[in-house]
């Protein structure tokens, strides 16, 4: 049972390889085998996983490079073993995202490995080899798969990107030579009693921060998301979206937070500012947008600004009240998962539309209400769960956020929930664009959704349907990490 | 000074003896050291001059003592060769000039002196004239350390052996100095066959040394001779010649010997059928003699070192006859060698070049390093019978085998003559 | 007995969802089926509605509750639940049975479209999303079936999707509401953070009981005036108001179902609901929060009544009467008349169902004709139409002793006269009544009065099934009445919690005679004015700026157009400029330095370093040319450098030491 | 030591290493380089390491001398006139001298008696190099193998 | 005559060894140059039994070694290096010494 971790991680990458010499028609039923097994972990994993213990289990331990402290130790809570259940649940929905050559899905194997280790890393140096190890395939992908203009935007993605980690590792060593330990755990417990002095803490929590914010991304970061999701073929983009995007997230909660709690309470107003700043600004370029893909990019970072919020809220108040931190941080944490699945669900349609026209515009599509009934129809349940609608997935995350953070920073949540109306405007806008109307001559002769579709699209959505009704399944995985999280960082 | 006359400590042991025995020893001691005492004797003449005169006087007397009996034996052995050839080829020799020819020596001396001596005209005149001289000198020289008889050594140096040898290496300069002085293609070549031949053979020459060096421990020849002295069941004296490596030692070394005083069946340099007199062609008269007698000269300390090294030197066949005196043993022991070297002379015919060097390279070297192992086994048995045995055996393999490597391939067919093209 | 009903309370709004989602499952082709499953869905929840309306009749001041925690986040628990009591009671009712009417009507309205089934769908999804919304106990259960209620309602005005003017007027009304509710959720996570929970009743700890209340304080005007939004959102009051006549554009069943009877109630009903909250630390009734509500109902009423004169399309009317009628609910509530405002509610539910499927089966009858000034003299064709609209338009304009809108209305009056603060909205409600008598009979003129026009000419009467609904309706707004007039307040009292008392001579009132007289002068200046009716309207011939300035609804539209939509759209096409351009910029200004800083060390590299480095290797290789010269391959030469050597070596040997 | 003796040898030994230097004739030359060699084995016989004065007679005059000569002969048909003598190398080698009786003159510990009587006997010279120089003998054993292996090749090369 | 002391026979074997060199040096045949080194190592040897005769008596006969070695090696250097002029002088048909300059630098 201790060994699961490890499974998980090798086993795509054996799967990686034995693409290599499987014959290409057979690619995707192999590499879909393959991501099948590692679900079969992942629940497995949940399946023994103790959700009343807030402590790491299933730990391994192994020694690395004890030259540097680096200790190869894996372990999962309730925040990683809900990252690793949606990467297992993201990657088939992926691979199901139209055909692409052995190279692709042996890349993208490559990446679930990556994002597994990231997400049971509790050691930094691990942590940063797994998180670097996902920027490699996640270029490729765009490079090699990507549409036009891709290499521009593939290189914009893997330096900028790149430089941030790089800040991260500086900072990091900084920390390992004044503090002597990479492991997360330790580094918390030093982190509440303020882990550096001096300015130079500046310049490491600047770093850290930095690194992160380009992969989340934050506001100012961000302009490497919308050309490198609009040129990435649609199963990478589903996974660039659903969780390397989380990756930034889980990195601030694993490493910033815990690590600075002072400093963030200092420079918490800017960072809650940035939180909004991406929201609104975010959603309004979605509005502005004519690129079917680009507009969901931009909603993406939209999205991610409200766990950012709640982050920032949680940690930048003085005395956070438990209620308020333990919503805002559920909140957090169900928004991740939620994002997640309705992101790539979107990136899904919108390849669905894509592989159908050759187009992505909003002007290329007109009353597909009439030719492909259930496409639209999937397509709008999706839409309404990213929106927020009630009922829906969406909602939920997005009620514990505001719930949370606007008890703790009003100002800003109130700002932040412009946001919610333009997105909603932004979602009725495309719909409007592309079902209502009259029967463009264009899309006049599109199939609806065939049967691989249906049976991709109706469990994906059933789940949205289950988590907006029923999140308790969810929320238990992590309740008791986030009572723990919220009493270490409110 | 290094040469040092051997002080002969035999007079205290003269005086002290009594009785008959006293007599019977003190006579045949008497005869036996009849030559020290006497040079004693004259030399005590000198005792008042300074320390080095009396050195050199006494150098001075070995070495005429030296030149007087080597120079008679020279005269009585060319006669004697020329009558043991004749008897070999049946027919009498020289038996015109005095009684049994006994004053042919004196005539071939008066003739060889009154003969004119002719110098090639373009020829090196200073090497010319220096090499009988040198290769003469170095004959001599080796006399020197021989012991002729007990106490009668007339140079003792620690390295004699070693002595004989150093000096007899100059003789190949000397005989390129004949060969090239004379300015003559032939005797050039002459020259070059006999250097060729006799640093062959000085090899094996040396190496049959070894074995007797080794077992005595010392490179001095009274020290050699001294360790033949014993005699076992008062019959069978002590002579190396008797240990199996000894015997086969003793022969390597007379070959060797007869090679390196171009002698027959060797004497290719000056081969008269082949390149009239090698290296010596263009001497004549008194040169021409001392090459002669430079020759005999090399025989006789060849086969004075043979008798020190094998034959026991001066020592009595058996236990009974020591009363003899020891030099009249060595000059017998000497005569039957010089009898055999005139005997192979006159039965043997000449070898081909290549056969010799081959002979030398091919099979003498080995079987001289088998003797000195053999010495080595002999030694390491406790040098009884058992030693003799194994050591026997040692080289009887060896002897089969290389017999068998070097005749492999060679079916004794009938000869094939090759005439130039 | 009273819990177990509130244990099965859910039950009323899941029957329609399951029939709804039964019916999605369905081809287009199974319309008899969808219809039936729809109808019987409708039916059981009447049926139901009527069971738990039944035992709110035995004590005044009935109110049960069930509450139950949905999910736990952290150690917190989110409990929601259902409540009944009379104000939900009979909200049920009403919807129930107005829906029912509708649906039946529009079997036969929509028999001719071709996604029938999807209609009946939509339908029944609404009516449960609405029942959910009345019966909800927790303001976020309320709150989700609020959007569940503008997603139907998106839906359903979007039906005919092939329209692009629907799909826009769909947008617009999501959009709008969407506003409203952003206010809502605002006040909704304000409420839920200043009192630990959502809960209306809780057993004494619930937001609207005493406990929960208390630690409001100052902050409950703002709660309620953010919740004040969403009801203005969704009922169309002032500033959001623009999106209801454009939702016209849906089928007629939808607008008479959503847009007259249930969705736009929803508004008044929520404040109704959280009224505790808007009468907070009252001073005789007034809070400003309150004192918001009546002013923004009374300049609802007014503009919506003005416009309403000036429209051609005879649902446009209807929708303007509407939403002037939603502004007096709202006077009348911000009034404090709670009881008056929830009557004239449900009366108006009836009458505005009513007039609604009347102007429906007009327009079903003239084949889709909707401008009225190309209708007229219908009467004789149409008479069943004719008569249920007639008693329509009379309820709705309000004239007394037999039409329920007159008491209502008469009621709302008097409350307003109570009000302290200013008399000014109880005469501007006076004015409202007889604006709203004078569009109803311009409309009955043009429509069944006259000659007939070009539409009206081969016009026919509808099919039974949908007289029948007709009937029933205004069997309902005439006998709803009853217990509505003063003489036995039995509605009035039962909504307030007391008991009623029967007592005729409350009857007559001042007030009642008075509201006749305008009624009457209301109608009469109708008939005075649009005698001749013509193709031109008269206001229009005599006032044609402020007709024209009517028509067009003010420009409101345009209004919201140009700056709020405007700066939007601005501020959109601003950050996307920004983004591609200002923080991309600076990526490549870094990309670009980092270029430039590479080709200084380069170039500094070439020339600096390189250069010097071959100069120095020149000089070693020309060294090393002169020293190989003197290997001059003699033997003798390296032998006498030997010594020369040894001798330089020994010299300095010597000179050292 | 007696002094006319060294006398004696030191005139021999340093005229015939001239001659050697000097002689036009090329056998001369190497002839008298065999008596120089004789005459410094006289000195090794005054010094009283007699095995070392055999063995330098020996090795010298028996195998160099020889060889040298044969070299002389197997070479004489090249261009027999004289090639003269280049006076630098002269300088040159006064100049070491020079240098060599300087650094004499100027080391005073040079100065001390000579002990009589000593002499190395053979045993001595024997038991040294089997026990203290074995190592070296080894060497040098195979250093003459490969010498003379060398030399043959060098020289048969020409047959094939 | 002065007893010979251990200065007059290292001046001897300087002589001896500067006499070498200058044949090595100034005479162009080749066997000059042999002749050449070759009295220069006895020169070596006789330096090598001169110290050791004139030093501490009971010393061990280290000069002694030195000096056989030396003639041994001395032999072999002679051989090859005659084999050298020989095989030279097949190639080049010359012993002049400045001809054979083929390793020039």
């Amino acid at each position: 049972m201790a060994h699961l971790i490890t499974g998980l991680i090798f086993i795509p990458l054996l799967g990686a390889l034995f693409l290599s010499v499987v014959p290409p028609r057979l690619a995707r039923p192999a590499a879909l085998g393959c991501s099948f097994i590692t679900g079969c972990l992942a629940l497995e994993m949940w399946h023994h996983f103790d959700a009343a213990n807030p402590a790491l289990q299933m730990i391994q331990q192994h020694v690395w490079i004890p030259a540097i402290g680096a200790q190869a130790l894996a372990g999962i809570d309730g925040l990683s073993l809900l990252l690793v259940l949606l990467t297992s649940l993201i990657f088939p929905f992926a691979f199901c995202a139209g055909r692409m050559s052995r190279g692709f899905y042996s890349i993208m194997l490559v990446t679930q490995a990556a994002l597994y280790g990231t997400f049971t890393a509790q050691n930094f140096v691990l942590w940063f080899l797994f998180y670097e190890m996902s920027l490699l395939p996640a270029f490729l992908l765009i490079r090699i798969w990507g549409g036009e203009k891709r290499d521009r935007a593939a290189t914009k993605f893997f330096l900028y990107t790149f430089l941030g980690s790089v800040a991260l590792l500086l900072s990091f060593l900084y920390i390992y030579f004044v503090r002597g330990t990479f492991d997360f755990a330790e580094l918390a417990v030093l982190g509440k009693t303020g882990l550096l002095t001096g300015n130079l803490r500046w310049l490491a929590f600047a770093g850290i921060f930095l690194g992160l914010a380009v992969k989340v991304p934050i506001f100012p970061f961000h302009t490497w998301l919308p050309d490198a999701y609009e040129t990435a073929p649609t199963g990478a983009s589903m996974v660039l979206t659903g969780l390397l995007s989380k990756m930034g997230v889980y990195g601030f909660i694993r490493l910033l937070l815990p690590l600075f709690p002072n400093e963030i309470r200092i420079v918490g107003p800017w960072l809650l500012g940035l939180a909004v700043c991406s929201i609104v600004f975010a959603s309004l370029a979605a509005w502005a947008q004519s690129d079917l893909k680009r507009m969901v990019a931009y909603l993406s970072i939209n999205h991610l600004g409200y766990c950012m919020l709640g982050l920032f809220a949680v940690t930048a108040s003085t005395a956070a009240p438990a209620v308020e931190a333990q919503a805002a941080l559920s909140g957090v944490f169900l928004q991740i998962f939620n994002h997640g699945l309705t992101a790539a669900a979107l990136f899904y349609f919108v390849g669905l539309l894509e592989e159908r026209r050759g187009a992505r515009g909003l002007g290329d599509f007109g009353g597909l209400m009439q030719r492909t009934p259930l496409l639209c129809g999937w397509m709008s349940v999706a839409m309404f769960s990213s929106l927020g609608l009630p009922g829906l997935n969406g909602f939920i995350g997005e009620f514990l956020i505001f719930k949370g953070s606007f008890a703790l920073a009003a100002g800003y949540t109130a700002a932040a929930v412009l946001g919610l109306l333009i997105t909603a405007i932004v979602f009725l806008r495309a719909m409007q664009a592309l079902f209502s109307g009259p029967l463009a001559d264009t899309c006049g002769n599109f199939p609806d959704l065939r049967l691989g579709e249906k049976w991709v699209v109706v469990p994906v959505t059933l789940l949205m349907f289950a988590v907006g009704l029923y999140p308790q399944f969810v929320l238990h995985i992590f309740n008791s990490t986030v009572t723990q999280m919220a009493r270490l960082l409110g | 000074m290094a040469f040092r006359c051997a002080r002969g400590n035999a007079i205290p042991v003269l005086l002290k003896k009594s009785g008959l025995a006293f007599l019977h020893r003190n006579v045949s001691g008497f005869l036996d050291q009849i030559f020290v005492l006497g040079k004693q004797w004259l030399l005590s003449f000198l005792a008042g001059a300074p320390d080095w005169v009396g050195q050199i006087a006494s150098s001075l007397l070995n070495i005429s003592a030296l030149l007087a009996v080597f120079l008679t034996l020279f005269a009585l052995m060319s006669l004697f060769e020329r009558k043991i050839l004749a008897r070999i080829q049946n027919r009498y020799g020289p038996n015109r000039v005095g009684p049994f020819g006994l004053l042919q020596p004196v005539a071939d001396g008066i003739k060889m002196l009154i003969k004119e001596d002719i110098v090639p005209a373009r020829a090196d005149k200073v090497v010319h004239f220096l090499a009988p001289i040198l290769i003469a000198a170095a004959a001599i020289l080796a006399l020197g350390i021989i012991p002729y008889g007990r106490n009668m050594t007339p140079f003792t140096i620690d390295g004699g052996i070693l002595f004989f040898f150093a000096v007899g290496s100059t003789n190949e300069v000397g005989v390129f100095m004949a060969g090239w002085g004379s300015n003559n293609k032939f005797s050039m070549l002459g020259a070059m066959r006999a250097i060729a031949q006799m640093v062959s053979y000085e090899l094996p020459l040396i190496i049959t040394v070894l074995p007797v060096v080794m077992v005595t421990g010392s490179l001095t020849p009274d020290a050699i001779v001294a360790a033949q002295g014993g005699y076992s069941l008062g019959i069978l004296p002590h002579w190396f010649v008797f240990t199996p490596w000894g015997a086969v030692a003793f022969i390597l070394f007379f070959v060797s010997g007869l090679v390196e005083s171009n002698r027959t069946p060797f004497d290719v340099p000056e081969g008269e059928s082949e390149i009239v007199a090698g290296h010596m062609t263009e001497y004549s008269g008194f040169k021409y003699a001392i090459f002669f007698l430079a020759e005999y000269f090399g025989m006789f300390a060849v086969s004075g070192l043979a008798v020190t090294l094998f034959l026991g030197g001066w020592h009595a066949p058996f236990s009974v006859l020591q009363f003899v005196p020891s030099y009249l043993w060595f000059f017998l022991k000497l005569g039957v060698l010089l009898f055999v070297f005139i005997w192979i002379r006159g039965t043997l015919p000449r070898i081909r070049v290549d056969q010799m060097m081959s002979f030398a390279w091919k099979f003498m070297l080995p079987m001289a390093f088998t003797c000195v192992i053999a010495a080595a086994i002999w030694h390491y048995q406790g040098r009884r019978l058992s030693g003799s045995l194994w050591s026997l055996g040692w080289i009887v393999l060896v002897y089969l085998t290389l017999s068998r490597v070097l005749g492999v391939g060679k079916k004794f067919a009938p000869r094939t003559y090759r005439f130039a093209e | 007995m009273s819990t177990s009903i509130v244990a099965h309370l859910w039950l009323i709004p899941a029957v329609p969802l399951a029939a709804s989602f039964v019916i999605l499952s369905l081809t287009n082709v199974q319309r008899a089926a969808a219809a039936g499953f729809a109808i019987a869905g409708q039916v059981i929840a009447l049926l139901l509605s009527l069971g738990a309306f039944w035992p709110t009749l035995q004590t005044p001041g009935y109110r049960v509750f069930q509450n139950f925690t949905w999910f736990a986040f952290g150690e917190q628990a989110l409990r929601i639940g259902f409540v009944l009591d009379p104000l939900a009671a009979v909200m049920l009712v009403m919807i129930t049975l107005v829906s029912l009417c509708i649906f039946v009507f529009s079997v036969g309205y929509m028999a001719a479209d071709r996604n029938f089934t999807r209609f009946f769908a939509y339908l029944s999804f609404f009516s449960a999303a609405m029942l959910g919304v009345v019966i909800a106990n927790s303001l976020l259960l309320l709150f989700v079936c609020w959007e569940l209620v503008g997603l139907a309602s998106y839906l359903l005005i979007g039906f005919w999707i092939h329209k692009p003017s629907a799909a826009a007027a769909a947008k617009k009304a999501f959009i709008t509401t969407r506003i409203g509710d952003i206010g809502f959720f605002l006040g909704i996570l304000w409420l839920y953070g200043r009192s630990g929970t959502l809960l209306f009743y809780d057993g004494g700890t619930g937001a609207l009981e005493s406990v929960g209340l208390l630690s409001l304080g100052t902050s409950a005007t703002f709660i309620a005036l953010l919740i004040f939004c969403g009801a203005a959102g969704k009922s169309g009051q002032f500033p959001l108001h623009v999106w209801l006549p454009d939702a016209m554009e849906g089928p007629t069943p939808v607008s008479a179902l959503i847009h007259a009877a249930t969705m736009v109630a929803a508004g008044v009903f929520l404040v109704a609901r959280v009224y505790p909250l808007f009468s907070l630390g009252a001073i005789n009734g007034v809070t400003p929060s309150l004192t918001v509500v009546v002013w923004i109902g009374v300049i609802t009423a007014l503009i919506s009544a003005l416009i309403a004169l000036a429209q051609p399309d005879i649902k446009r009317i209807l929708a303007y009467s509407t939403v002037s009628q939603l502004g007096l609910m709202m006077v009348s509530l911000g009034v404090g008349g709670v009881a008056a405002g929830i009557m004239h509610l449900l009366a108006h539910g009836f009458f505005k169902a009513l007039l609604f499927l009347g102007s429906g089966s007009v327009i079903h009858g003239c084949h889709e004709e909707q401008d009225i000034r190309r209708m007229g003299g219908l009467r004789g064709l149409m008479p069943v139409t004719f008569f249920t609209y007639a008693i329509g338009m009379l309820a709705l304009s309000g004239v007394p002793l037999f039409f329920a809108g007159a008491w209502t209305k008469e009621e709302i009056l008097h409350a307003t006269s109570q009000w302290s603060p200013s008399r000014v909205p109880h005469y501007l409600m006076l004015a409202g009544v007889v604006l709203t008598a004078l569009y109803m009979t311009r409309q009955m003129i043009y429509v069944f009065f006259g000659d007939r026009r070009a539409a009206a000419a081969h016009a026919h009467e509808s099919p039974p099934v949908m007289m029948l609904p007709l009937i029933v309706l205004a069997v309902c707004a005439v006998g709803f009445s009853v217990v509505l007039t003063p003489a036995w307040p039995w509605l009035h009292d039962y909504l307030s919690g007391e008991r009623a008392t029967y007592n005729f001579s409350l009857l007559i009132q001042p007030m009642l005679y008075f509201a006749l007289a305008l009624v009457a002068a209301g109608i009469g200046l109708g008939i005075l004015l649009y005698r001749r009716a013509s193709e031109i309207d008269p206001i229009e011939r005599t006032l044609p700026a402020l007709f024209r300035f009517l028509e067009n609804r003010m420009w409101l539209d345009e209004l919201y157009d140009r700056t709020i939509l405007g700066w939007a759209r601005f501020a959109a096409r601003l950050s996307d400029f920004l983004d591609r351009y200002f923080w991309d910029g600076l990526v490549r200004l870094c990309g670009g330095l980092g270029r430039l800083f590479g080709g200084l060390t380069k170039s500094l590299d070439e020339r600096g370093i390189n250069a010097g480095v071959d100069d120095a290797t020149g000089v070693t290789r020309a060294l090393g040319r002169f020293v190989s010269a003197r290997h001059s391959g003699q033997v003798q030469i390296y032998l006498s450098v030997i010594a020369v050597g040894m001798l330089a070596l020994l010299f300095l040997y010597a000179w050292l030491t | 030591m007696n002094s006319a003796a060294f006398f004696f040898i030191a005139v021999l030994t340093l005229s015939a290493a001239v001659a050697a230097a000097c002689l036009r004739q090329l056998v001369h030359a190497a002839l008298s380089f065999a008596v120089a060699l004789v005459g410094v084995a006289a000195f090794y016989f005054l010094l009283g390491a007699e095995f070392v004065g055999l063995v330098q007679v020996f090795v010298y005059v028996g195998a160099v001398a020889v060889l040298i000569v044969f070299t002389i002969l197997l070479t004489r048909h090249g261009t027999d006139e004289n090639r003269g003598f280049n006076w630098s190398g002269v300088v040159i080698a006064l100049a070491v001298l020079a240098a060599l009786l300087w650094a004499i003159m100027r080391t005073p510990a040079l100065y001390v008696a000579a002990q009589p009587g000593v002499t190395v006997t053979v045993r001595q010279i024997g038991e040294a190099l089997m026990s203290d120089y074995v190592w070296p003998l080894q060497c040098v054993g195979l250093l003459l193998t490969a010498a003379l292996i060398g030399a043959l090749v060098l020289v048969l090369e020409e047959k094939r | 005559m002065m007893t010979p002391t251990l200065p007059t026979f290292l001046m001897i074997s300087a002589a001896l060894f500067c006499i070498g060199l200058l044949a090595a040096l100034s005479r162009r045949h080749a066997i000059f140059i042999l002749i050449g080194i070759e009295m220069m190592l006895a020169a070596a040897g006789l330096n090598f039994i001169a110290f050791w005769r004139f030093g501490p008596q009971p010393a061990p006969p280290i000069g002694v070694m030195v000096t056989i070695f030396a003639i041994a090696i001395a032999a072999a250097e002679a051989a090859v290096g005659l084999a050298l002029v020989i095989a030279v002088y097949r190639h080049y048909r010359t012993t002049d010494v400045d001809q054979v300059d083929q390793l020039k630098g």
